[in-house]
């Protein structure tokens, strides 16, 4: 599966990229996160504390035991500070 | 319904007078705006919101639509900015238009309480002392239990 | 605080946007506005509002008094017309400038209960089965319960 | 003691009157409205169901049982409708 992942706020600079592509057979968001952890020390930084972590799959809220199947998006950020 | 997610500032005169004239059926009309705190010995530079494209307009509608499911309302407006702001600029407004007072009040802070915690937005202060990322507060988190 | 009774109609947007200019220190401004309904079929031709000149002004001031010392706010501003109204015509605004938006919610609210059964105007309507004053209702009484 | 005395929407109305003045010695506003209904009929219908009444006294908002000492001006009318 083919995966588009993008990173927003602090996480985004921590990781040090908006967006990247990624080929994953990570059946759930949690496995990924365990993926992107074993990859580089800015990624395991960034993915530390899960409760300082949200996600989006294809644009929608979602929690880190959701499924990615037929996922195309999945974007992880802070808290949201709209308003 | 109307969203607008947008860099450029709007007028909030002309938007709530504009929303007002489109809705004389309805008897109360609620607005509501966010500012950048302009306060006096402050050392807040300037704020750069960061938004998700796609995702804010989808999230806005959801939380538009729920309020209208919710309340008896005529109509609903956002407008979110996002990009560069300086203390005193307006951040965002919403407006509601009803029937009656309670419906336009309670719909525009669930409005309110949802675009805080729910639609993908981030603020980053820069201020004299460098630049942070405002953080989630509890109480926005709390403010949706009432919901 | 600004309090204003008057028989000229207002402008809500520019009484909107001059309100919020005044009050950049302020991160949340909320306004209401109280319009004639203008219902396609409805009878009602015209409204008019009498009011206690003198009593009128005494009370908005104490109602606006009172929300200042309860909540944390920046201003306070009330509008309220009398005389003769058409369907679509504004009849008052609040508007309220505060720190943070629960208060400037919720002061809004409370001005707006208070307003209804506490300032001395009466609402007659003009229809097409004759003149009749306009009831309190015992659900505006109720509201003031809340506070 | 002079009073003026004022009346709005439809006690004004009933009454016929915008605002008169009188001499009185009552005590109370409920004295007060004693003696007006004993006056004519247009009084005592305007003044039937106090429940239905509100009072005040010198631009001040009260009960039908305040004292008048020193009042200047009292006026009576509906629940209001304002907003």
């Amino acid at each position: 599966m083919k995966l588009d992942i993008l990173y927003f706020a602090w996480v985004r600079e921590r990781i040090g990229l908006p967006k990247e592509k990624l080929e994953t057979s990570a059946a759930t968001v949690m496995d990924l996160v365990e993926e992107l952890r074993t990859r580089e020390e800015r990624y395991a930084m960034a993915f530390s504390d899960l409760t300082a972590l949200r996600v989006a799959i294809d644009q929608e809220l979602t929690d880190f035991d959701a499924a990615l199947d037929g996922a195309r998006e999945v974007a992880f950020f802070p808290p949201m500070t709209g308003g | 319904m109307r969203i607008a997610v947008q860099s450029d500032p709007f007028d909030l005169g002309k938007e709530s007078e504009d929303f007002a004239a489109g809705h004389t059926d309805m008897g109360a009309i609620v607005t509501f705006a966010g500012v950048v705190r302009d306060i006096e010995g402050d050392t807040l530079d300037r704020m750069v919101i960061e938004h998700y494209p796609g995702m804010t307009e989808k999230a806005l509608i959801k939380i538009a639509s729920e309020a209208q499911e919710r309340w008896s309302l005529g109509d609903v407006l956002v407008i979110h900015r996002y990009g560069d702001m300086r203390p005193g600029d307006r951040i965002m407004m919403v407006a509601t238009a009803a029937p009656h007072r309670k419906d336009a009040f309670e719909a525009a802070e669930y409005l309110m309480d949802y675009l805080k915690s729910r639609a993908p937005f981030w603020k980053q202060e820069f201020t004299a002392d460098g630049v942070e990322w405002v953080s989630a507060k509890s109480e926005d988190e709390d403010a949706l239990g009432r919901w």
